[in-house]
């Protein structure tokens, strides 16, 4: 099956803060689930609707990112004429700063790709839902550009996007950032335009020195093109701060919930680690309501957490609505109620952390507490 | 570039007739092992961290299910530009080859394929035993000797040595004996199965082996034996850790139960020799709300809504509430309902165990219709891609296989067969 | 993601004997083609082009050098996660299977394979054809059409039809009749050997065929025949384009011609539609200070001294100061000595054809041991890895091969396998 | 074969100016020898020597660079725990200037390797070297860092790293650049070092703010460090300038000098593009010691001269002298002599270009003249 579209993922939103989650590491590689990163949802939702060359624009921090997916072969992205590209920016030699914008190595990354339409992603949403509505539509209608959007009320106290449309479904009016708009449709980061206009698009931007390409800078633009709206009714999780996230987390905890982010139909392809399999041990306690990766150990008590590879939940120790980032080690007889815990993170032993709900308390990456 | 140094056979192409059901419809080395793994992860993974990237996998026997779980070698990074895997079935030639008749044999009709690479050493090596070994330290010794067969041996308790191939030798190491299954061994230096021999010998050796009429073109039988009594240098390298051949339902029950209460010895966790595998992309494993689980190896996709205690699960299980498992092995897919409660079972891919199932050792009203004498200890063993009937109890040491869904329907029927491909492959 | 809307099975188990001393130890798609290619390079690269991406290659006869060929699929981007390439030779399994019997004999066995994607349609594609194909579209019209098998035809000259496959069709393309090289033929849409099938209906006609005792279990011969006679829903697709296959000593030559002559017909510098290959890292090619070249193909590492018209130059062929080289097929690693002339010949990989050799139609003291009924239009052919002794005339129409080191040690020796062996895995 | 060293290839020399050469890409990318790019020979003698985990650092200009090395694969370093790295700088997301120097990304490459040793090359050479011998001396002398160096006698007018040694071959004074410095020993940029020196050398870099990371700022230890020198003697091309670049192209067309350069016992990988073979048309005219790749049609005459991929000479055209880059078109009787023409350039019917020996005329990318 091929598309004749491609991807570009946008790894970073400057708008989105999760502190000490994304403080290391693109938005994009964020981890979420157990034992994925944000960018594989994107990344397969677009595979499994047949895309096979995707770029994804980096501007910082990509170090993780590039680690994570290495030549694209966990995505089938390996390949010869088509692929995965990263695009960091590209700096100029004599003033070492940036060239111009970001939209140079965007405009390279497209206009050496053959495929007519672009489907452009943000990094602040895990879904795993079908393209191929929006672009069947987009061609069927003639906009412009079209872009999904939810009614899932009014996601984030920070962050929104809401629309007003017409009649035809055509953006009339695009509300930024706007507390008052609860209930409304609200557009997520998820676009289709074709290839050639997006390259119009990026040449004005370099021409007026513009430096943001972002969802909201295209979307800014219904006021001159025909932006079509449609409704995507499936499961969505906005990531857009540390609450958003860590509901989303404890929602996972619901089968319903997993059996439609992980439809097997639609499958989400992650980095493969080979990690050995979770093991509990004879002294374990309870164990109840728990999302374990490969790589766990497990001698204490959990509930309603989501443990990602790695975790080590040492003799008595007792972990609740906790998520626990790969390698973290919760020694014996540490307490932890409300905690998210970052990459290679040691609570030691007896340590006793609460967050509240609505706010859990955050443990930094390779943080001893 | 196309010379390598060394390179790897593992001989793949057995039937493993002593695992009964288990290999109807695979070849041994694809068999599950242990959560996440098949068997022949271990020496493809092996060949991966010693540095090893070309290795050939004889197969002859239902190759097909190795063949697309080997696919391209990615997930071993054996995807290599010259090298990588190479599945190496019997072929037909000017000369009109036939099967496979021995292991020598099978690596003599591959003889054109090794000169390919021109290598200085051949790793022979079992697709079939699970064991975490540099070979490229045995090469280094092979070398350091100058050797021109090396036999990996491992050391059994005197007591059990009478079961294994035996190496006597002398104070260098080097191999003055072999015998197989002594009745009184006088040594307790086991051979592993695990050869390095000078290209440029095993060649010769192989050649001469094949016009050998007498010869049953085995290494163990005949190319070891042949070479030591010819004075070659024959050399041992002394093997210290974990080592086990899974041939039969005991060793390979034994084997997964090691993960649990031996996991120091063949230690997953240890991520400088990882073993690699290949598995459908699954979210990560679910303890139920209701769940209980004591020292249990679980992995992605598996739900445990149940009881499960000393026992190793594979991905995509799903253990249904109130089911008690215990001492089990249960292979990927498998799905185990209601109530149903199994002990010391080795339950196969995609099985689906119906509620009120009872597989014990003293099941109460138990059928001993199923007895096999390819089980002892007490352990059941269930094929894959079958369905056990709505509370059928059936006694320790039973085999279930795709033959009793003809002769008991009342208590097993075949799952259909192209869900159940679907699956195994990924 | 293990399901596939469309798998590809490519038959390339025949020996090609009417290629005689060429397919010796090769099976015929490994056989050299067109400077830089292999015969299979155009099935393969196809379907890549084409989309998909899961390419069973069935094997028999010599596959060694296909599958180090083929290798992970890489060169031609098929090294997918799930999918690929795969080579697929007979097997054992529990009833004990045999070699492949026919062509549908062959799918009939790996079954089990193709169920494992579960597809909606497989293509069957010969190893052996030179052509440039979308079979995406050829999928289409199947599915348009609502067929339950597709055909693809090609137009040839009413004076050639009795020498084909010719398919007799309906106002709507539907096929009333199948006639194997009919005396008086009543069309001339020649069948290509490319066939797309609803797996579900080539499922049930293989399975059919296989229990038929008279069946040759051949799809030319049996399966399509069969569907036609039972009134199913069998269409031609037509096909404009170049198409040759290449199966026969002459063809063979006329093919790689044809890239001289009617290079726009199978337009190699179509990037839009590539053929890709695997070969060697080699620097440039290179025309020396007094070569004379003249409407010849050349590739990488070809270093070209002497003369060479109207031929085919494979990579890292040497052609010395003084040689004349005239409407031949050098293959790749072929060395040709000063003085030497040859006319109307094919060369195989890596043969050393030494400085005075003639070899041409009518040479002058030329020698006719070697002539050959496989030969005809005056073309010679010397098998790959030989050695051509210093001065050696032979007239037109010679087969030279192994065999000949042997009766005739003056004037043909073999290459030491080693190194033939080394250049030709690359 | 493992080697316990990884590598780092320098992608850009801000000293070397090859003019439109490498203005549209970095000196890597730069083409050469008719199908190859001179970081394919870098790439591949540090593969030959068993080096499985390489990190290139490209500055500005990289696309080329990223579209020709890939995912690694045709260097077999599509590997899982190792394999190749586009190590390109990193930005600060509120600043949009550069973090801080280069440091950051080649320290986080160079840390997560678990090789004892780094080869760093420079890319303004080309050879086919083998690398054990320096490593194996380096490790036998215990010196800091081991650098080789060839008698090749003043490489350049205006590059140059002179070495003076002491008796144990330990630099005592580097020159650089300095004309009056003939026939003595220049290093040219290939030196090994021990991952932990290395590390402690780019902290101290990021500390003090330096913000080049080069071969010659490496040598510049030598008062601190002992720098061990070892010569190599085997065929060495400087590209140091458009005269040097053209003089070695006019090299290759030695059969010694390529047979010495393309050993087959260490190939020199590159890029596979699936051309069509050669054809040489029954009207060509003289086609005399040139070397000529695939995709090439050739009607016209040809001497002494270097074709890379795709180059179209039309009938009754004359090159005589001339590197033609990728894609390069020669139309009918047009007459070229000691030209040097860009990927896609097109000279057109009838036209006449001529440089002089030792300086060529260049015509630029994608040009039409």
């Amino acid at each position: 099956m091929l598309t004749n579209a491609m991807g570009l993922i946008l790894a970073d939103n400057r708008r989105v803060h999760l502190g000490p989650l994304n403080q290391p590491r693109a938005l994009a590689a964020v981890p979420f689930a157990g034992r994925f990163r944000i960018v594989d949802f994107t990344l397969s939702n677009m595979v499994n609707c047949g895309i096979k060359r995707i770029g994804i624009v980096a501007l910082t921090r990509y170090k993780s990112l590039m680690d994570h997916v290495g030549t694209g072969s966990w995505w089938d992205l390996d390949r010869i004429r088509q692929g995965l590209y990263l695009i960091p920016p590209y700096i100029n030699p004599v003033t070492r700063a940036p060239d111009r914008t970001d939209a140079q190595g965007i405009i390279d990354y497209v206009e050496s790709g053959d495929q007519d339409y672009v489907f452009i992603s943000a990094s602040d949403y895990v879904s795993n839902m079908r393209l191929h509505p929006l672009l069947d539509q987009h061609k069927e209608s003639g906009a412009d550009m079209s872009v999904y959007y939810a009614r899932d009320g009014h996601p984030s106290r920070r962050i929104s996007m809401g629309l007003e449309l017409d009649e035809d479904s055509m953006i009339k009016r695009l509300r930024v950032d706007q507390r008052e708009m609860e209930n409304e449709q609200n557009a997520f980061g998820l676009l289709v335009v074709s290839r050639e206009l997006l390259l119009r698009m990026l040449e004005e931007m370099m021409a007026r020195g513009i430096a943001d390409f972002s969802i909201v800078g295209l979307l800014e633009h219904y006021s001159r093109l025909r932006i079509q709206a449609l409704e995507y009714d499936g499961l969505l999780f906005r990531i857009h701060d540390i609450e958003s996230y860590f509901e989303s987390s404890m929602r996972l905890l619901d089968p319903q919930v997993r059996n439609e982010l992980f439809d097997p139909e639609r499958p989400i392809y992650t980095k493969v680690k080979n990690r050995a399999p979770c093991i509990v041990s004879p002294e374990s306690g309870l164990l109840r309501n728990v999302l374990g990766s490969d790589g766990c150990a497990i001698m204490g008590q959990v509930e309603d957490s989501v443990l990602f590879r790695g975790c080590v939940i040492g003799r008595n120790a007792r972990v609740t609505n906790c998520v626990l980032f790969q390698d973290a080690q919760v020694s014996e007889g540490a307490v932890l109620d409300h905690v998210i815990v970052g990459k290679n993170s040691v609570v030691r032993m007896g340590g006793k952390l609460a967050g509240r709900p609505g706010a859990p308390l955050v443990v930094a990456k390779n943080a001893i507490v | 570039m196309a010379k390598q140094e060394t390179i790897a056979m593992i001989l793949a192409g057995g039937q493993g007739s002593r695992l009964g059901v288990l290999t109807d419809f695979v070849a041994k080395p694809a068999v599950p092992f242990g959560s996440r793994y098949r068997i022949i992860d271990f020496p493809l993974s092996n060949c991966m961290n010693s540095g090893i990237e070309t290795v050939g996998v004889l197969t002859q026997y239902q190759p097909l299910e190795l063949n697309s779980y080997i696919g391209n070698g990615h997930p071993w990074d054996l995807d290599r530009n010259s090298g990588g895997t190479f599945i190496l079935p019997p072929y037909l030639s000017l000369e009109g080859n036939d099967w496979y008749k021995g292991t020598a044999n099978a690596i003599y009709q591959n003889i054109p394929f090794i000169d390919g690479y021109d290598p200085r050493f051949v790793l022979i090596l079992s697709g079939d035993h699970i064991y975490k070994m540099d070979y490229a330290k045995m090469v280094a010794a092979h070398i350091e000797k100058e050797a021109e067969a090396t036999i990996a041996v491992i050391e059994v308790p005197w007591s059990e040595a009478s079961r294994f191939g035996i190496m006597n030798v002398d104070g260098e190491g080097r191999v003055t004996e072999f015998e197989e299954k002594p009745a009184e061994p006088k040594s307790n230096l086991a051979s592993m199965g695990v050869y390095c021999f000078s290209w440029e010998v095993l060649r010769r050796e192989l050649i001469e082996d094949e016009r050998n009429p007498k010869s049953e073109n085995d290494f163990g039988g005949d190319v070891i034996p042949g070479l030591i009594a010819k004075g070659r240098q024959v050399y041992t390298y002394h093997f210290n850790g974990y080592w086990k051949d899974v041939g039969t339902v005991s060793s390979l029950w034994e084997s997964n139960m090691d993960l649990l209460i031996n996991s120091d010895q063949i230690d997953l966790r240890d991520m400088s020799w990882p073993i690699f595998s290949k598995n459908p992309q699954r979210p990560s494993h679910y303890f139920g709300p209701d769940s209980i689980v004591k020292n249990t190896a679980v992995t992605d996709g598996a739900e445990l809504y149940g009881e499960v205690y000393n026992s190793v699960i594979g991905y995509n299980v799903l253990i249904e509430k109130g089911a008690v498992v215990r001492d089990s092995i249960i292979m990927p897919g498998v799905h185990i309902g209601e109530g149903a409660v199994l002990d010391r079972c080795i339950v196969g891919m995609n099985t689906v165990i119906e509620s009120g199932v009872r597989a014990e050792p003293d099941a109460e009203g138990g059928r001993d219709d199923f007895l096999s004498p390819l089980c002892q200890d007490d352990i059941t063993v269930i094929a894959p891609g079958l369905i056990i009937r709505e509370g059928l109890a059936i006694t320790g040491n039973s085999m279930i296989g795709p033959a009793h869904a003809k002769s008991h329907p009342d208590a097993v029927a075949e799952c259909p067969s192209l869900l159940r491909r679907e699956m195994e492959l990924c």
